[in-house]
């Protein structure tokens, strides 16, 4: 004669703080235990994409960086790949070196945010938060070095950049390439073999390769399932071809394995930076006339390996002053669609730490 | 003068006529409680300032800094803030239990304090049965808890409310298992007698009382790494979540006195209280004792993350519950064996004996217990490259 | 005149026993007339709450306070949280529909508690050797306590002695008494205060862990079973 | 062994409360509180004649009352909120305007001088930038082929109302000239800092000098 109980159905969001935005999930509780999930987007839903067939090719760029607005950067590249590969541009060499430079400083800060949300999904009061954050900060004031801005960079432009790096960015980019495997040791020996972060994470959310490769997922997400895909590697873009670095994996495609991933993935990209510090040549970082591109009827897809995934833009050209059409595929988004599976089943506290494993950006689902 | 209820009585009853005892004694004890509780809120105020900096230092920022000297105004820029706010509650929320939830929860922590023994007694004197009393008040707060969660007809609210009743529950279990081992050793339930008998302080006779009761104490005031009942990144607050205004300070006030509360208890029953060298008063050894623990707890804080719910409950039942009754074993059969037969108190190396034979068995234990508890799927494993997608197989 | 001695003849006394037993029997009525179920729940805690203070009065701190922490600590809550568990929360508070049938039972329990406290000889007497001066009522009061322990054992425990030649009779004479003197010797020395709260912890142990052990042990493995049989009953599969 | 990982968590945590260089914030906008060593070493005196200096100073810094003004260092490239526009090197073309991704920038020229000789500018009678909406991306300044728009470095322009933060003709006109090196060359070699540097006169502003206009007339008009 089992006790019988009420499902409870919980709005959770659109405004939770464990949402990362306004992301609303219908889910049913019995008890402690999540039986049913509804995910609903929308509620941050700003149009870009169409918003995109009225601007220039060059203004497309500032609304790329509102996409995923942790990784704004990576954004700016994705979409910039896509227009030289439609407009049949060349970058100079030292432009892509700095845009190498510059992802991977963006796909450091970005994995930080997500180490500490993840922490703070934990319930660590703030304290990763605030190491975290520490960290980023000087990735910011990089940023703020080579474009004037902090998070919404568009430092990017099609055939290059709007500008070289300044003559006391090396400087300072050196200093915290030294720093920076230090703190991310600390931020190891803080989390990795703690306990409690153990027994909350481990074999929770997990997530079978095969699902994954069904459903699309790309990025850390992916990698955390063990399977060894990276656009970086897969399909070289910029200068990633003359660079040595390892794509991590993980084990079982659980929660702790998709933190690990991106822990051992900001290790990467301090060593990738150090080779670009290394072999960047001098001469310009700008195409003349780009500026005020018009490319030629057709259409291109270019995809880079955002921090989230596989970010691809596909433009649809009419050799007009602005795209036919600008299809974003966000890895936020196509990550989200795992979520029933992975929760159902879990406790409450396991749909936080799983969604925030997850690193959803809300700017980015809704495009 | 010591501030106690007996020297306020002495005191009005001097003054009154005869045959009015009773007003004496309700003067006495009205002013004794309007000064206890004034001054308790004071001091928890103060605590608020003293756990934001030190959580704010521990998170590398500077905490509350602006208003007034250090920032020590902040607490009272809070007060006002929160008790001009609108005090808003839901429409279909149960108003009369919503709005005593707040006193349910901030009352035990008060009646606590009545018999802690600051100096050589407390306010009151002594109770004979201040550890039960301590057990059955800080019990109380389940109540607080409930009707908050129960009255504000909030989902979140009704699920931190049950997180925190289930959690409570369980918790007194071993922390009134590990108060046992105190008694057992001091032969006395009230809290003076406890104090009397730490010639040697009962942290070091029996380390695996303390760390039982420290943590169980933290489960019961929801504090890291077992506060699920707010859990604010699940339950955006649990059971506080619908309170505003003056019911909402209310509720910070008891959660802020939580591990004042806390912090005493662990001073009196396992820190030797108000004893100390007599280079300076006891009083002063009892606050510097009392915020000790209390950096403990929030160093705690600072540093772990939460609990699943399943898990908290698993630990208490499976891990600190065991620990309770071996301490209380190992204490009882010390006892026995050292003590045979006699009344006089253990002498201080006897004590040493049993310290040392104690910690020995709380590593021990510690170290079993965790192998047993440790789950060996915790340990990392190697990753295997899925064979799905080979990069390097399509990249040739 | 001595604090303990302004306690007990005060009028405080007095106010306190009238506000206890008032809000007592008013929340009990409450208990099974209020139709929201949770707020029952809430007034029978109140009750519970009474009903240790009405202990504490009656100088059984010892047992106010385990009165809190069981019944208000434990019963309590598992009730409210039973009935959390058990019925639709999202529709508000469940009504009560047992009120006429609770009011009924309600009703025998307290004819029957009235016929029994009126019946049963209570064994109040004297102290066999009385204390000096201020101590007398103490002990009487206190001894009136124990005596009212003994016959709760006496009436469930030990059918054989129901003449009035209880055991009761004997540990009074021999053992309580003894404890107590010893007790109230120590006491003596002590200041004005602290004999509010006189010592009947010992004495509580002697009786449970001595005396009446066998009966203790039956219970808690009474108990023990009724846990286990409970967790077997809504154990699933 | 399993159960370490907590306790060395605990170590973390202690060496970030004590150690200073581990601070986050290092900076209090807008003020800051300093104690009575930082003020002897600014003053670059010895702490202890600094008390006996200027008692009164001390005794507010001893119980936390004494402040500096502190503000966050900006790199000389940060896009700041106000603009600086040159109206002798603006031709009132509107590329600012067309660029401007949200089309916030509005423009009303007029024909001036006598006889508009062509290539002289024209007058210039509303400028609009309603910085309430502006997201800094800096088109507008990419855009402009005279260097008339930089960037301002400031980051105090709260107001209360929406429509205050509509930068017009007058408020550009009088609004000091410390424009951010973002996009400008230019001011970089000359190693400019807005934040420490003095005004920019319209002159040294831009990557090359604007043709006076007996120059366009000899050029175009005279020929």
């Amino acid at each position: 004669m089992p006790i019988r109980t009420e499902p409870v159905t919980i709005n959770l969001g659109p405004q939770h703080p464990s949402t990362h935005g306004v992301f609303r999930l219908r889910v049913t509780f019995d008890g402690e235990e999540v039986i049913d999930l509804e995910p609903v987007f929308g509620y941050l839903h700003r149009g870009t994409e169409k918003l995109a067939e009225e601007r220039t090719y060059t203004q497309i760029v500032t609304l790329t960086d509102r996409l995923d607005y942790e990784s704004a950067m990576s954004n700016n590249l994705g979409y910039v790949t896509a227009l030289e590969k439609l407009g049949g541009i060349e970058v100079p060499e030292r432009a892509m070196y700095l845009r190498v430079i510059s992802v991977e400083l963006q796909r450091i800060a970005s994995h930080l945010v997500f180490t500490g949300f993840f922490l703070q999904e934990l319930g660590t009061f703030v304290t990763m938060l605030m190491y975290c954050f520490r960290e980023r900060e000087r990735i910011l004031d990089l940023f703020e070095m080579l474009c004037g801005a902090r998070i919404t960079v568009s430092y990017m432009r099609p055939g290059g950049l709007t500008q070289d790096a300044p003559s006391d960015f090396w400087p300072a980019l050196n200093d915290f390439l030294e720093d920076m495997p230090g703190y991310i040791d600390e931020l190891e020996e803080l989390i990795t073999r703690n306990e409690i972060v153990l027994s909350r994470t481990r074999d929770v959310g997990v997530l079978d390769p095969e699902v994954a490769i069904d459903a699309s997922i790309s990025g850390p997400i992916l990698r955390a399932s063990g399977v060894q895909w990276d656009l970086r590697k897969a399909d070289p873009y910029e200068i990633y071809s003359e660079m040595d670095f390892e794509i991590p994996i993980g084990a079982t495609g659980d929660c702790f394995d998709r933190y690990i991933v991106r822990l051992q993935e900001m290790r990467e990209s301090v060593k990738i930076i150090k080779q670009c510090v290394d072999k960047i040549p001098d001469g310009t970082v700008k195409t003349d006339g780009a500026f005020f591109m018009r490319p030629p009827e057709g259409d291109a897809y270019g995809c880079v390996e955002a921090p989230r995934g596989e970010l691809g833009f596909y433009i649809v050209s009419d050799g007009g002053i602005s795209p036919y059409r600008c299809k974003i595929r966000s890895p936020s988004f196509i990550n989200t669609t795992m979520l029933r599976d992975m929760i159902v089943g879990g406790k409450m506290s396991d749909l936080i730490v799983i969604f925030g494993s997850l690193a959803v950006n809300m700017g980015e689902v809704d495009r | 003068m010591e501030l106690g209820f007996r020297n306020i009585h002495a005191f009005v009853s001097g003054i009154l006529p005869d045959g009015l005892e009773w007003i004496a004694f309700s003067i006495s004890g009205i002013f004794l409680a309007l000064v206890v509780i004034n001054a308790l809120v004071g001091v928890a105020a103060l605590y608020t300032w003293f756990e934001r900096r030190v959580l704010g230092r521990f998170q590398s920022r500077l905490g509350p800094n602006r208003w007034g000297p250090f920032g020590l105004l902040q607490p009272l820029a809070d007060i006002i803030k929160l008790i001009t706010k609108e005090d808003i509650s839901p429409n279909s929320a149960d108003r009369i239990v919503s709005t005593l939830a707040p006193i349910a929860l901030l009352v035990p922590a008060f009646l606590v304090f009545a018999i802690i023994p600051f100096g050589t007694n407390s306010f009151l004197g002594d109770l004979n049965v201040g550890v039960l009393f301590i057990m059955g008040v800080t019990g109380m707060n389940t109540f607080g808890i409930f009707m908050g969660g129960w009255g504000s007809r909030n989902k979140y609210a009704m699920l931190g409310a049950m997180r925190g009743v289930a959690m409570l529950v369980s918790y007194e279990v071993p922390m009134a298992l590990a108060l046992a081992g105190a008694v057992l050793l001091a032969g006395s339930l009230s809290l003076s007698g406890i104090v009397a008998s730490q010639t040697l302080p009962f942290l070091i006779v029996q380390p695996l009382g303390f760390l039982v009761f420290i943590i169980a104490a933290s489960a019961e005031m929801s504090r890291a790494p077992f506060d699920m009942i707010e859990a604010e990144s699940e339950l955006t607050g649990g059971y506080h979540t619908e309170f505003s205004g003056i019911k909402f300070a209310i509720f910070q006030l008891a959660e802020f006195m939580a591990p004042l509360v806390t912090a005493a208890i662990l001073t009196v029953v396992f820190l030797g209280g108000s004893r100390g060298p007599d280079l300076i008063p006891g009083q002063v050894w009892f606050i510097l004792k009392a915020l000790a623990a209390t950096f403990l707890l929030l160093w705690i804080r600072a540093t772990w993350p939460r609990l699943r719910v399943d898990q908290i409950m698993g630990f208490a039942w499976k891990g600190l519950f065991p620990l309770a009754l071996l301490n209380i074993f190992l204490i009882a059969a010390e006892i026995q064996f050292f003590q045979s037969g006699g009344i006089e108190p253990i002498g201080v190396s006897t004590l040493l004996i049993m310290s040392g034979i104690n910690w020995l068995v709380t590593g021990i234990a510690i170290y079993i217990l965790a192998n047993v508890l440790g789950q060996p799927s915790l340990q990392p494993k190697k990753p295997v490259p899925s064979p799905l997608a080979n990069m390097y197989a399509e990249a040739e | 005149m001595s604090l303990s001695s302004t306690i007990e003849s005060s009028v405080i006394t007095n106010i306190a026993f009238w506000v206890v037993s008032i809000s007592v029997i008013v929340s009990s009525f409450a208990v099974v007339q209020i139709r929201d179920l949770f707020r029952a729940a809430l007034f029978l805690v109140l009750a519970f709450i009474g009903i240790a203070g009405m202990f504490i009065l009656l100088r059984a701190e010892f047992l106010a306070v385990v009165q809190i922490l069981i019944y208000v600590g434990a019963i309590s809550v598992l009730i409210i949280f039973a009935i959390l568990m058990t019925r639709d929360v999202s529709d508000g508070n469940p009504p009560n529909r047992l009120k006429i049938p609770a009011s009924i039972v309600g009703l025998i329990f307290f004819l029957v508690f009235t016929f029994v406290m009126v019946q049963v000889d209570w064994n109040i007497q004297p102290h066999p050797d009385p204390l000096p001066d201020t101590y007398q009522e103490d002990s009487v009061e206190v001894y009136t306590k124990f005596s009212y322990f003994h016959v709760c054992f006496w009436f469930f425990c030990d059918p054989k002695h129901s003449d009035s030649e209880s055991p009761a009779d004997r540990e009074v004479q021999d053992d309580t008494s003894y404890v107590l003197d010893e007790k109230l010797d120590s006491d003596r020395d002590q200041s004005g205060l602290d004999k509010i709260f006189t010592d009947t912890i010992p004495s509580i142990a002697e009786l449970l862990l001595r005396d009446f052990v066998l009966a203790f042990e039956l219970v808690s493995i009474l108990l023990l079973a009724a846990m286990i049989g409970a967790l077997t009953l809504i154990r699933e599969k | 062994m399993y159960g370490t990982g907590i306790i060395r968590g605990l170590r973390i945590t202690l060496k970030n409360l004590l150690l200073p260089s581990r601070m986050f914030t290092l900076h209090q906008y807008p003020d800051r509180k300093v104690g009575i060593l930082w003020l002897a070493q600014n003053a670059d005196i010895n702490p202890l004649k600094y008390v006996l200096a200027n008692p009164g100073k001390s005794i507010r810094a001893i119980i936390g009352l004494e402040t500096v003004e502190d503000r966050q260092p900006k790199h000389p490239r940060f896009r700041g909120e106000e603009f600086t526009w040159y109206e002798q090197r603006c031709t009132g073309c509107a590329s600012c305007a067309k660029y401007c991704p949200l089309g916030i920038i509005r423009i009303v020229t007029e024909p001036s001088g006598n006889a508009m000789p062509e290539g002289e500018k024209y007058g210039i009678e509303v400028f609009d930038i309603d910085i309430g909406r502006c997201m800094f991306c800096g088109l507008c300044v990419e855009a402009c082929p005279y260097d008339a728009l930089h960037l301002g470095s400031g980051f105090e322009e709260g107001t209360y109302k929406r429509e205050e933060l509509v930068i017009d003709i007058d408020r550009l006109r009088k609004s000091r000239k410390k424009p951010s090196t973002w996009f400008r060359p230019q001011l970089e070699e000359k190693s400019y800092d807005p934040g420490i540097g003095r005004d920019v006169d319209w002159t040294e502003a831009g990557r090359h000098e604007s043709p006076s206009s007996d120059d366009q007339a000899a050029k175009w008009a005279k020929r």
